[in-house]
Formats: C-alpha cells, structure tokens, sequence
C-alpha cells in the first residue's frame, strides 16, 4: 500500500485509541462518583484513596509487569526497550491500561467501608499485575481461549467479571459492615445502610456511560473499522434498555420504581453488551441490556437477602453476573454477518449450541481463575496485614481512622450506625 | 420568665412566625429536630430493604418571655401550627430563673426582650 | 476517487461522529446536574430518574419509529434490516438520537419537583418518537423548511426551542410549585425557592459546555470539513461572552452579580450561535452571546415576575426564548462566505431581510407544532393519568414520594417548604 | 503531495485538535470543583463565578488581543479578517485559548475566600491579555526563548508556572484568610481550615487527568505525529507516580496516607511530565512523576509552616514549583530519541548540561517577568479597586457578601470560623 | 411532669430506643449535638496541619414525661445506652410547668403521652 | 444545679470554649441554631427574587453545672462572646432537678462533672 495511506491509517487509528482509552480513563472518576454515593459519608474520602490509588499502581505495575504478561513477553517489561517507531506499542498499551485499570477498581465497590487500606494497596499489584493479565492473556493475547474461539469483544468477562468475581470472594471474605446483617433469634434481618449521595452516584453513572462509548468503540483497536458506529449503537441500546428493564423489575419487586437500582441497570445493560457489541444486531442489543437490566435486580436482591454477602454498590452482580449474562449471550445473539471480522453466529441465529458452549467454558474458566487466585490473596493478606479494620475504626468511620480525613467538613450529618 | 419549647411541623414555621410577629414576639431561636410521636411515620426503601421511618422531621423553637406573655404566646403558636391533625407537636413551659443579655449584663426581664 | 482515500474519508468521519455523539450524550449529566442543583434536596432522586429514562425510553423509542420518521423512511424503522455495510446509516443515528434526548431532557428541569413519574414517562415516548422527528424531519429530514432555505446549523431551533416550547406548556398546565407564587390580597407575591447544590448546578453547566462542542461543531456531520475548528471557536466565544452579557446584566438589576443567572447566561449563549455556528463570523458570534445572555435574565425575570409561570431552572427562557434569537441571529449575521456548504447571507451583511423572514417562518412553525402537540399531550396525561402529584406529595417530596428514597440519607437539611 | 492527502492530514489534525481542545476546556470544570472542595461552603458561589469568569473574560480578551500578541501579528486582534479558508488559524486559536485560559484559573485557588470579586476580573483580563501571551510568545510563538533552545512541550513553564507565580504574588499581596495563621505571643500557630467536599475535589481532579490527555497529546499540534501515544503514555505513568509519591511521603510525615495531598501529587505529576512528555522515556516519566509527588508535599508544607502564605488549593507548589521541576526535568532526561520533532538530549542521557542551563534561564526569565507584572497588577487594583474584601465580609463568606447567593441551601452547616 | 434530655453515643440510639418502648415510652425528640466531656477526642489532620477534635458528636433525647414515669424512662435510657465506658452521656431532669398539645388544646398530663 | 442555656455568635465559640476552659469548666453541650433577635438580617437574592434572613446562625451551648459555680459560668461566657454589638446572644438559667451519669449511674452533683 502507498506509504501516505498507511500513515493516515495508522494515524486515524492513533488518535482513535488515544482518545478512547482517555475516555475510559474517565470511568475511573465514575467508579469513584458511584462508590461514594453508595456508601455513608464517613467513607468518602478512604474511597478516593482507593479509587486514585489503584489505578496509580495499577499503571506503574502494569507497566513494569503485566502487560509483558498479558501481551509483550518478556523483553517487553517496563516497555523497554525505548526505541523510537514503537507508536503502536505506545498505544496498545495505553488503550490497555485503562482496562486493567477498570477491572481492579470495580472491587472497591464491594468491600467499601471496611477493608484495610493497606490491604487494598496489596490487592490493586496483585490485580493489575498478575490476576488480571494472565486470564486477559488467555483471550485477548493470543491465548488458549481465544484460539478456542472464545469472543469477548470488549471485555464482558475479561473486564467485567474478572471485577465482579475478585469482588465476590472480598466481599465474603472480608464479611459484612455492622449492621447490615442483624441476628435477631434464628432469623438474619437485612438491614438497609443507604447511600449518603445520590446526585453523585447518578453523575458517576453518566460518567461511566459516557465512557463506555470509548471502552467498547475503541476496542474496534482500528479507527478505520466500518463498526464503529454499529458498535456505539448497541452500546446505546443496550444502556437504555438495561435501566428500562432494572426500573420495571423494581417497580414491581418493591412499589416504587427505585433509583439506584435504575442506575445498577444502565451499568448492567452496558456491561451485558460489552461481549457482544460488535456481532449482536440492534434488536439483540435491546433485548441483552433489557434481561441484564431485569438480571441485575434478583441478583442484588438474592446476594442480600439470600447469600447476605455485602456488596453496598451492586458490584457482583452488575459487572460479575452481568458480565456472564453478556459473554453467553454471544453464544445466543451473534448474527454471524459481521464480514471481514468474525463469523460467530449465535444459537438464535443458526449457529447452532458451538459457540454458546465455547462461551461457557471461557465463564467457567475465568471464574475458577480468579476466584482461586482471589482467594489466596485476601486470605494471605488476612493473615499478614489484615484484611479489614477494627470494630471501632469501622464505626468512627475509615475517613478518620485510615487517612485522619473528614470529607464534609462542617455539614451537620446525622449518623447512628 | 418562662421557657417555651414548642415542636411543630417544618411547614408550619412561616406561619408561627407570623403569628408570633403579630403577637410582638420576636425573639426566638430555632433546631433542627427529629420527633417520635403518634404520627404515623411512612416508608422507604433503598435498593429494596425497607426502612421504617418513624423520627420525623420536626422544628423546635425555644422562645423566653416574661410571664405576662405566656399565654399569647402559646395562643400565637397553636395558631399557626395546628391543623387538627396528628402530628401538630406539643409545646412545653418551664421555669427560667434567670435571663442574662450578653451585650450588656442585663439582668431579668428586661433581657427578655 | 481513490478507493483507500474514500475509506480513509469515510473513517476520519466515522469516528469524528462518534466522538462528538458520545460528547453530546455526556450532555445528560450536564443537564441532570444542573437540574438537581437548581432545585430542592427533597427531589433530587426523581430528577435522576427523569433524566436517566428520558434517555432510555427516548433512545429505545427513536431507534423503534422517531428515526424512521425523521429521516429513514419506512422501511428503517427499528434501524431494520441488519445488513453489513450500513456503517453511515449507523452513525447517522448514533449521532442524532442524542440530539433527540437533548430535546426530550429540556423539559425535565422546568416540570421539575411536582410531575408525576409516570406521566414523564408517558411525555418522554411522545417527544422522542414524534413531536421532535416531525419538527425535526422537516428541517433536517429534507421537509418542506429545508427546502424553503430555512437554516439551523445544529439546532436553535430543532432542538432547544422544541425542547423550550415544551417546557412553558408543561409548566403552565402542571402550574407552580406550591409556595412558588403566594396571593397577598389582591397581589401575588413571588417567593424564591432556592436551588441547594450550586457546585452541581455549575458542574452541570460546564459539562454541557464541553459537551457543546460535540454538538455544535459534530453538526458538520463531515469529518473532512474545513469549518470544524471555526464552528468550535465561535461556540467558545458565545458562550463566554453570554455568560458576560448575564452577569452584567444581573448585576445591573440586582445589585450584584448572580451565579445562577451567569450560569444560564453561558447556556443562552451557546444556544444563541448553535444556529448560526458555522455562518456567523466570530464578532458575530460574540455579539449573538452577549445579547442572549442579556436576554436570559430579563426573560427569566419575566417569566416569573410577570407570567408567573414557575421554571426552576430557566428552561423557557435558556432554550425556548434564546433559541428564537439564534435561529433569528442567522438572518442578521450570516455573513455569505461559506463556500461549498451554504451561501446564506443575513441583513447586516447585505443579504437583505429575505433569510431573516424565512428564519422566521421556520421559529413560528415550530412553535406552533410544538405547543399545539404539547397541550394535547399534557392535557391528555392529565386526564389519563394525572399530571401532577398530589399536594401532601409535593410536601414529603418526590424523592420519597414517587421513588421512597432519600438523596443525602444523613445530611441535616432544613427545609420549610 | 496528492493533495487528496493533504486535505485528509489536515482533516485528521483538525479534528485532533478540537476534540483535544474540548478535553482541555473541561478542565476548567476541574479546577472548580477542586478549588470548591478544598475550601469552605460560604465560598463555593463566588468560586464559580470566578472559574466561570476567568474564562469569559480570557477568551473574549485572547480573541481581541492576546492571540495577536502571541501568535498572531498586528493583523490578527480579534481574529480578523474573516476570509474563508482560514481553518488552520482557528484551529489554532481554539487549541490555544484553552491553555491560556488554564494559566488563568490556577491562581483562582490560591487566592480563594478573600478577594474582591471586580478585582479578580481585572485580573483575568490581564494575565490573559497581556502577561500569559507574551512570556508564551517567548516560547512557543517563535520568540527569543524558543529560539535559544527551550523546550516546553506541553507548558509546564509556559502555562502552569506562569499561572503559579502568579498565584504566589496573590497569596502574599492578599494575605492569609483570617484565622490561619494565629499569632499566639511570638509563635505564628498555623490553624487548618478544611476543605468542605473531599468528595468534588476528587473529581475534580479525575476531570484534569482526563483532560489533562487533551493537554499534553494534543500538544504535537499534529494528528498524523507517530508520538501521540508516548505522550499520552508519559502523562499516565507520570501522574500515577506522583499520586504514589505523594501518598508515601505525606504517610512518611504525617502519620497516614493523606487524601488532599495524594490527589495533589497526582496533579503535581502531570504538571512535572507537560514540559517533557514528548522527551522523556516511559521510565523518566515515572522518575519524573515521582518526585513531582514528592516535592508538592514538602513544598506544600514549607509554604505554609514557614512561609505562612495561606494557598488554599496548594496553586503555587503544584503548578509553580512542580512546573519548574518539570521544565528542568527536560535537562534531565530527554533521551535525545525523538527522530523528526527535536534532538534535545538532556544530562543524563549523555547531552550535558547545556539543556539542563537553558531550561534553566527560561524557568528564571518567567519567573521574573510573571512576579514583576503581576505584583505591579496587584498593588495596582488593591489601589485602585481593592483587592481584599472586608473582615465581616470574609466572616459572612463571599458567597453572600458578593454575590447574594448561598451556594447549599437548606443544608446545616456548622462553621466557626 | 419532667422534661428529660439525655445524651447519648449516636451509635446507642437505636437500642436506646428500643428499651424505652419495652417500657411504653414511644414519644420523644432528637436532635444533633457535639458533646465536650471526660471522653477524650482524636486528632484529625488536614493536609499536614493537625486539628483537635474534642467536641465529639453525640445525640441529644428530649423526652416530657409525667411524674410516675420518670424512673423507669431513665432506667431503660441507662440499659440502652450504657457500655460502661467514658463518654457514655448524661440525663437531665428539668421541671415542666405546663405542657400543651398544639393539635386539640389539651393540657397538663394528658397532653404528654 | 442549673442548666445553662446560651446562644451566641457561631465565631466566638472557640473564645468561649477557652474562657470556660480557663474557668474549669471543661462539659458542655453544643448544637446548631437559628436565631431570631434584635440583630438585623441581611438580603440575599436566588435568581431576582429577594429572601429577607431573619434566622440567622447562632450556636447553643447547653451547660450543666453545680450551684456554685454558675457565676463563674455565666462570667466566662460573657468574657468570651461580648463584642457590645447586637447579636452577642443571651443567657439563660434553668434548674435541673436531678441527673444522671449513664456510665456508673451516679447521681446528683457529683455526676455532673
Ligand atoms: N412527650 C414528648 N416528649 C418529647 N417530645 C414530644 C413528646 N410528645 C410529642 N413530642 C414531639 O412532638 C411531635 C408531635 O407529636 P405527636 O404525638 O405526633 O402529635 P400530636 O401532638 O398531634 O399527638 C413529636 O414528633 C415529637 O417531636
Ligand atoms: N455538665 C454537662 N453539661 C452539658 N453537657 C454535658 C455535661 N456533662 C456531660 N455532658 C454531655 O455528655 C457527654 C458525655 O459526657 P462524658 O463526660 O464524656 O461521659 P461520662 O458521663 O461517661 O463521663 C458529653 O460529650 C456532653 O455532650
Ligand atoms: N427571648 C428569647 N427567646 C429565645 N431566644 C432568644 C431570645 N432572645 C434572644 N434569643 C437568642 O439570642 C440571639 C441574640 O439575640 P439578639 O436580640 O439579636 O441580641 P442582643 O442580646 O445583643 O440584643 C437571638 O438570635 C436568639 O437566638
């Protein structure tokens, strides 16, 4: 091809992938909106701390280490060497971090207001530096699963669950905040601990929207890919229809039509399609963010009341059970008319049972993968830093007892638990 | 000089006021409470776990009057804050002793006012 | 052309349309921002969900019917059949139904604090699926406006006065909120309600800001336009010189300059250029905002001194009243030196009254569309299913009373209205 | 060239710098919201007016004057003539103006809950109008300091130490709020009065990272430039390492990890990386970044506990002293490995120390010409307007004393001082 | 009747509650307070400057009570909020002249429950 | 035993902190009001429609001391929130029948300090 031509191709996807991984970027200050919304004031800014500073190691570990694991081999740690013409290593790796990033800081939600801030240090190497780059290795690097046939299109378990399932195990081990499970005879009354800001867990979940549009468009990794947009649009649809389906669950479950769970839609629908984005047809797209919408709420209602595992924004089943719900989903709603890219065609489709089972075994892998090495880690980390804070600490509130920090100084809040 | 604790319904504070204003009271002071009464509380939820509301929102306001002033003031309080339903609040009367203006040292009912 | 030339062309305005869709969704959170901190803490849950499902129902209901009326035909509706290829047909949409949800989400802040839930909803279909495609399609769809050289360059007119007129119908037939307007006797006396989140409110504004330059300078909808940067400066130049406009102008009626007022004046003035960004000169430009902000204020004072029709958020007069001056602006300050995309010539630089009359047929027209189909809608909500809570409701607040949730569980706020 | 190809490089430049330009307009949202949480509630109003204002008015002003002053030529005040054609100018402009407006609205903070609002006006119009572009003209408008080798890629001199400097000259002409510096018999007692909104100034400073991306990528002022990614990779690690510097060092010498100053190393390391993101490899971004982090806690601590100047938001060791570091950082480790953009090559890659002296003279030349103008500035309006608003007015808050406003309504705040 | 403000550990108020209802108490009024006593506070710190917080955050109970009811409507305080440590709170007893139900005008005893 | 109740302006809390400190009296309770006296109001507007602030902020510090020392009590209050301004606040003095340290139970004098 003409030289020119290569270098604008080259430059469309340049700028492309620069400015999507700055979007997705961006999601971080969305995790952090939604977490401290979700959670009680006396937490915030322990929860800015932990959302700032797991994607600052995260990027410096994955640099020196994980994205050698995930992508580079080994000559590639620390990015060396600094040769120059290595625009596209640049920008491989900067679209990537920002994944890396996203699936570390979803567990913070979910171990909220309780864990040990230097555990969580500990946690954040540990899952941007191996956990994550050696399933994500599997799928996207080149690995056994995606040779099998495995389609993760912008990361609905690579991502996603991998979050949702490292949150899960340190939600259980970590066990609930006080208060929000009460023994009262034989019985457990499940208590509600509301979040203490609404107005900021919506913006966060604009945030993450807005996002989104660079976390699943930009994984084209090609700026001139003729999908772009069908990608955008489905990750519209599905959005909408993910809180669409989430308000009507909650309407009719408890009375009213709930606001956080309405927002728990949004995100579950986005994350149903992020697997699929590229191969579902717009019709899919609806309906995989409408039953992820619908999804999300029995999942939070039955980890509460059933599992009583505490999970205060929604983490598990938002990105973990989501994120299944988005990969099998591939396996059902895969049009196989996606010319020049992939030919996966879904159950519904005609494809046949192949795909939805290929989709299954990548599940069930990156589920045992990351609960296994998870739960070495919390429990290794119980036993030599502790995994969570004291009683006390935990009722005077993180802000205070981890950083000496109050978050609303002057605010007259009301708090009994 | 009496001490009158009156709660009332946030809503019905503008119109104790006045009342009070037409009474020639105007000296106050106003909290923030929660009150625990007979007035059914209501409730919510979030994310699907009820919570029963039952500490209401409630404005306390504490007025020192001379004694010959009690009684319009009370008067001027249930004036403006009752609506015949539960939940109108309750006032309290109790003795003060003494009453001390910061600015100057005055002393007794003449520092009421 | 060139084959690799016309895909290089077709890509750089792929993921141009796609970027700035994606800014113009961001939008939401502007508005939603601003909406909630303009209002009382007591609603601030329900104004999330109205502008969370505004978007939903919206975008679900424009990819079903409002995009084949506005601009597909009949056979696009549900953007059916999924052929491959249809990567223009895609960013076509993706990059329109934010602009529909833009319209639909004006509205939400001058309803706010007394709609029933369900009849946002009910209103948010009808809007996003047929009131603003049939405006919309007449102006931008090829209709009858377009061909009449009527010209809205991104949407003074097709979007913010449609969302504008909307409002005003709204407010009028919903009425004020309680305590808004009292009767003294024979006067009516006009009350404040203060807003109780002002860092939001300006958060809200400034997202919408940036957000501008998506859809303003997105309208090229060419990725190769040479008039990309010059739309986004005078964008920039109205806006800030509206803001000034409003902050003088406050100053000079209230004594002091007024946050709130200066805030809607940066809005006024990027409503003000979105007609006329790309015909405008920047003095143009700077002029246009200056008197839109000038003219929000007394348009605001207007409103609720004289009409006593209560807006919380200025929504009439930022989007209906200075998307009229806009749209009007073009037949003033075009300046006939566009070449290879329009030749309109307004008044001031010898074009005579030709285009301003043209401009203002097309204000009228919508106009009447959009508050005839309004009332009718309004009206027939009243009916069906009631448009406004009941007063006890209005009381407690939405939050609690159309969602049973609490938005700064905590927080002491006072609150006697 | 196929002039076919260079309609497509320049379509791709153009959309780089607007989108890019847009991202670093939003970082005015930023700065407000990180200056409104690290200050008091009776301030937030006045806050946004000021960031909302400094941008108006510097936009306005830098279109009349300052872009001819830097850039443009005598022919270029108010961007005129309007000929078609000019697409390269006002993308220029809309890249530039947003920069100049960021050196503005960093002494915004540094000055914040004390300064007379019309003097804060005058302010803007002249460091946008005058002292901003001329020192830029030196550096990047082919000017004497350009020419003698300096090299500031992105503006850590040109924007964040102008803008520092003229923070310092404020915090000292101002003087402290009352009450923090308590003189009890011969000892100075430093009182810390606490930000009211942890929660904002977080996101505020995630809404700077993201746009920092804008900043510094943008910077290339070439869509087609094979470092675009480098540089965005610079800037990631490079702020990462200062959050991490910061977070030890404040835990180092306070006791526990600090939330305000670990989100401050953040910034601290994104200022450090803007002069040398182009130059410096992925290994000196993080170095650099580091100690970023490191120095803004010291200088942070010096300025306040022994030169008791009162720097509410920290400006001055954030942007001035780590501006410095970064500019000198270029010196230090530019690796000399930048084919076709510049050859510099700092000390410790084997280039001496002829880099490192002319970094040297330009970071001493600003800082001469920034504190001599703007105290010149200063002392002018506390003259002429006054600078400072009275005691009761400072007591009551400026949000009530200027502008009438309360920027939380209804919420109970308990403040003393 | 008495007047009986009680303050409390915020954490306590729950089961303070609950025991005044197993005694038939169900009115009473709350509010926020910052209490300053024996218990000794925590430092805090802002961005390397340390601040002393001794005013700790406690809950402050109104409750009016006829005669009779005093003892154990401070007893089922004592149960709910005791921990036996410092900073557990305190209980006043205030005479109450006159107490007055905004709702019917009822007063004296009556008006209490 | 008395209760001393007393508003005064939100910035001379700390003064009045210290002047009591000086004094030995070291528990107090306080809590956030609003206050309507002699003091004027100021305006603020929303958007051109102007608010008349007539409850303006003041803190209440409630104090529980012995006979004896409500002398000194009210002298340091004075000495700490005087400025001879309008506003400065008021006092007043309540007796307190009995009360109650909840951590021991003691009772009477000795359980207020
Ligand atoms: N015995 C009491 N002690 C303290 N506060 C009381 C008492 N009785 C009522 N109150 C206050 O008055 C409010 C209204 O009382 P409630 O019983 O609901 O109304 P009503 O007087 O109409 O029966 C309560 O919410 C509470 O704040
Ligand atoms: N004399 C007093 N006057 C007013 N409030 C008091 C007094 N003594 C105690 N309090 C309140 O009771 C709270 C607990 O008192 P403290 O001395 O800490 O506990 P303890 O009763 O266990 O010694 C204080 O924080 C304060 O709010
Ligand atoms: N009679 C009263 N009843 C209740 N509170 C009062 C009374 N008089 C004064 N206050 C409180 O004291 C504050 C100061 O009173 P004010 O009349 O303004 O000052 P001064 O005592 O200097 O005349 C008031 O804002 C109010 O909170």
């Amino acid at each position: 091809m003409n030289p020119e031509i290569t270098l604008l191709t080259n430059s469309i996807t340049m700028i492309w992938l620069v400015l999507t991984a700055a979007l997705v970027f961006f999601m971080q200050a969305g995790f952090a909106m939604v977490e401290i919304g979700l959670t009680r004031a006396k937490s915030a800014s322990n929860i800015i701390m932990k959302n700032l500073m797991d994607f600052a190691v995260g990027a410096i570990i994955y640099w020196a280490v994980g994205w050698a694991i995930m992508y580079g081999g080994l000559k590639e740690f620390f990015l060396m060497p600094d040769i120059p013409g290595k625009g596209a290593l640049f920008q491989s790796w900067m679209f990537q971090v920002v994944f890396a990033a996203t699936a570390a800081t979803i567990v913070s939600g979910a171990m909220a207001e309780r864990t040990k801030f230097t555990a969580y240090l500990v946690y954040s190497l540990f899952i941007s530096g191996l956990i994550y780059p050696v399933s994500g290795h599997w799928i996207w690097g080149d690995g056994w699963l995606s040779r099998l046939g495995f389609h993760d299109f912008a990361g609905s378990t690579v991502v996603h669950s991998v979050g949702g399932w490292a949150a899960l195990t340190g939600a259980m081990i970590l066990g609930a905040r006080k208060g929000k499970y009460v023994k009262v005879g034989q019985e457990v009354a499940v208590k509600a601990i509301p979040g203490h800001n609404m107005p900021l867990a919506a913006l966060g979940v604009f945030i993450l929207w807005f996002g989104w549009y660079g976390f699943n468009a930009g994984s084209t990794l090609d700026g001139t890919s003729s999908y772009i947009a069908l990608v955008a649009v489905n990750t519209t649809l599905a959005g909408a229809a993910g809180a669409i389906g989430a308000m009507i669950t909650s309407w009719f479950l408890f009375g009213k039509p709930d606001p956080s769970m309405s927002l728990n839609g949004a995100l579950a629908g986005l994350v149903g399609i992020t697997a699929g984005c590229l191969v579902a047809s717009t019709t899919g797209a609806v309906i995989i963010g409408f039953i992820a919408g619908i999804i999300v709420v029995f999942s939070v209602r039955f980890i509460d009341h059933v599992l009583h595992i505490d999970d205060p924004v929604g983490a598990v089943s938002v990105h973990g059970i989501c994120g299944v719900w988005g990969t099998l989903a591939v396996g059902l709603f895969a049009t196989g008319r996606r010319e020049g890219v992939t030919d996966i065609r879904g159950l519904f489709y005609g494809g046949g049972w192949h795909q939805l089972i290929v989709q299954f075994i990548g599940v069930a892998v990156v589920f045992f993968w990351v609960v296994a090495t998870t739960v070495v880690l919390y429990m290794g980390l119980k036993w030599v830093t502790g995994l969570r804070v004291s009683e006390e600490d935990e009722l005077l509130g993180l802000d205070i007892s981890e950083h000496n920090a109050e978050s609303y100084y002057g605010f007259q809040i009301f708090q009994n638990q | 000089m009496k001490l009158i604790i009156a709660y009332i319904q946030p809503q019905k504070l503008n119109s104790v006021k006045q009342e009070l204003y037409r009474e020639e009271v105007y000296k106050m002071s106003i909290t923030n409470a929660l009150g625990c009464g007979q007035q059914k509380g209501y409730k919510k939820s979030y994310r699907g776990v009820d919570i029963e509301v039952n500490l209401l929102k409630k404005v306390r306001i504490e007025i020192a009057v001379n004694d010959n002033f009690v009684e319009r003031t009370v008067e001027a309080i249930i004036r403006g804050a009752r609506t015949g339903e539960i939940g109108d609040g309750k006032i309290f009367i109790l003795n003060i002793e003494e009453t001390i203006r910061i600015r100057n040292g005055d002393r007794g009912g003449i520092a009421i006012g």
